[in-house]
């Protein structure tokens, strides 16, 4: 069952083009003013789903300009949720937190900001690998702080 | 709005001993060649006090972070004061969640952030 | 075959509820920003997507809760191109423009300015039934004045 | 950006003999009824002379014109005077295309439009 199934979900398909991430913060950034999120809030949607996004395209799809990002937008009582699906495999490793004073001391790459702010903005989310092919994350954010 | 632009316009300007990075566009990935170049030029320029001044709108993501964390860690060991001054709440508490403001405080505006590393 | 052939356009698919034509306004704002249309055309595109949107849900869809709009944005060097498509059986008639004097006088109804807008302010519009059921409309901006 | 809101907050001022309808928010099918009472009110008081003030970012449609029209139509009946202030450029050219500047001049600010109405 695709996530779409509700009858208030938005859906999106993205190009795997850079910039376009823009889209869906637009698209994510009233569709949660529409469903009643507070504005702080809404700010951390656009950050996790430009960053899930950015990852979809980058590292889900390798960058391939024939793959597609599929987005859903749902919204329930407790919580917008957003779906990001690419075509890749999925994470292969796990990835700590990037740590600012290694990256300062040149003793780690400035890497995994992306997770990490997915990590801290969003109040859950969850990643797997569909059985029919391709990788996707769920992210939400509660509607109460 | 400066959206489809993948590069940033970014000023030079000196305030008392404080030189100001006056950075228009998004921070992403892109700006890693404008940022660099700036911040070598001040720096050539002997700057000690650099202020970097963002626009409130900027879209921000984890590649501009990235760029941001190189240029302080350049920073660190030229041992230059850095400001930021310029983004919105939002970003104040990423700036925060991240780190970055151990490394560099953040203002409500151009004037305090010039007072402050004066 | 569908629109969405192209390798660069974008998809979104909308719940028939009114005040979601914003979502489709905001995505067909990024889209043309993203593809170098003026902003001043991009105000003539919001207002057609959106006039072209809420015809879908109305009279399109009828109102009914489980059908769909979806929309395709597409660039070419020359437009930005959205087609509107619907689960309806289109125009039942043609439609004149309003006369805004026969309305002030009531001797017209005002209605009519949605078709008034899209023909105005589109540089090309075109609608057709669709052999597979359902209807769409397609619009373009040019990329020059 | 007042998008939820399927209705609009709308504040009655007088400026000399000027009655403001300072309208807050989209101008849809929706704001039939707050725009309705709000111009009724307005006429009880005996109002002769309006300036509808809309929101440079309202967000205004075909049904919102077809609204904006039956209140222009209810003016004319009753010889009031009617100016529009606040719409961005965009809206200008579509109020002008559907021919509501026919009976509304348009006004870059609330000023001009008090002064060309008095
Ligand atoms: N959609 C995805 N598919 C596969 N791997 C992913 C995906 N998203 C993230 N990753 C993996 O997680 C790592 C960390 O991602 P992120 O935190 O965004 O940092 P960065 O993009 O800087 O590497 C990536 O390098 C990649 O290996
Ligand atoms: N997608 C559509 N499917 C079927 N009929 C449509 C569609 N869009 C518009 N129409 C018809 O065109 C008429 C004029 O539409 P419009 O100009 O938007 O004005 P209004 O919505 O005020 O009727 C509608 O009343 C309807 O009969």
């Amino acid at each position: 069952m695709q996530p779409s199934a509700s009858n208030t979900a938005v859906k999106i398909v993205l190009p795997n083009i850079l910039g376009y991430e823009r889209i869906a913060m637009a698209c994510s950034a009233y569709f949660a003013q529409l469903n009643g999120l507070p504005p702080d809030r809404i700010e951390d949607l656009k950050t996790i789903v430009a960053e899930a996004t950015t990852n979809a395209m980058e590292h889900g799809n390798g960058g391939r300009a024939e793959a597609r990002v599929s987005i859903w937008f749902e919204s329930t009582p407790e919580a917008i949720r957003v779906t990001v699906k690419d075509e890749g495999n999925g994470f292969q490793n796990t990835f700590p937190d990037p740590d600012i004073e290694r990256i300062m001391d040149d003793r780690e790459t400035p890497v995994g900001f992306g997770l990490f702010l997915i990590r801290n903005l969003a109040d859950h989310f969850a990643y797997r690998q569909l059985p029919e092919g391709g990788h996707r994350i769920e992210m939400r954010i509660a509607m109460q702080p | 709005m400066a959206m489809q632009q993948h590069t940033n316009e970014i000023h030079l300007e000196a305030q008392g001993a404080v030189t100001i990075l006056d950075i228009r566009g998004d921070i992403t990935a892109f700006s890693e060649s404008a940022l660099g170049d700036a911040y070598r030029k001040a720096s050539e320029q002997g700057a000690g006090k650099l202020l970097l001044k963002i626009e409130k709108e900027a879209y921000i993501n984890s590649g501009g972070i990235a760029v941001l964390i190189q240029i302080l860690a350049q920073t660190r060991r030229k041992d230059q004061r850095v400001a930021i001054t310029g983004i919105s709440e939002h970003f104040k508490k990423i700036f925060n969640m991240v780190g970055i403001t151990k490394f560099a405080d953040v203002f409500e505006s151009t004037e305090l952030a010039v007072q402050a590393l004066t």
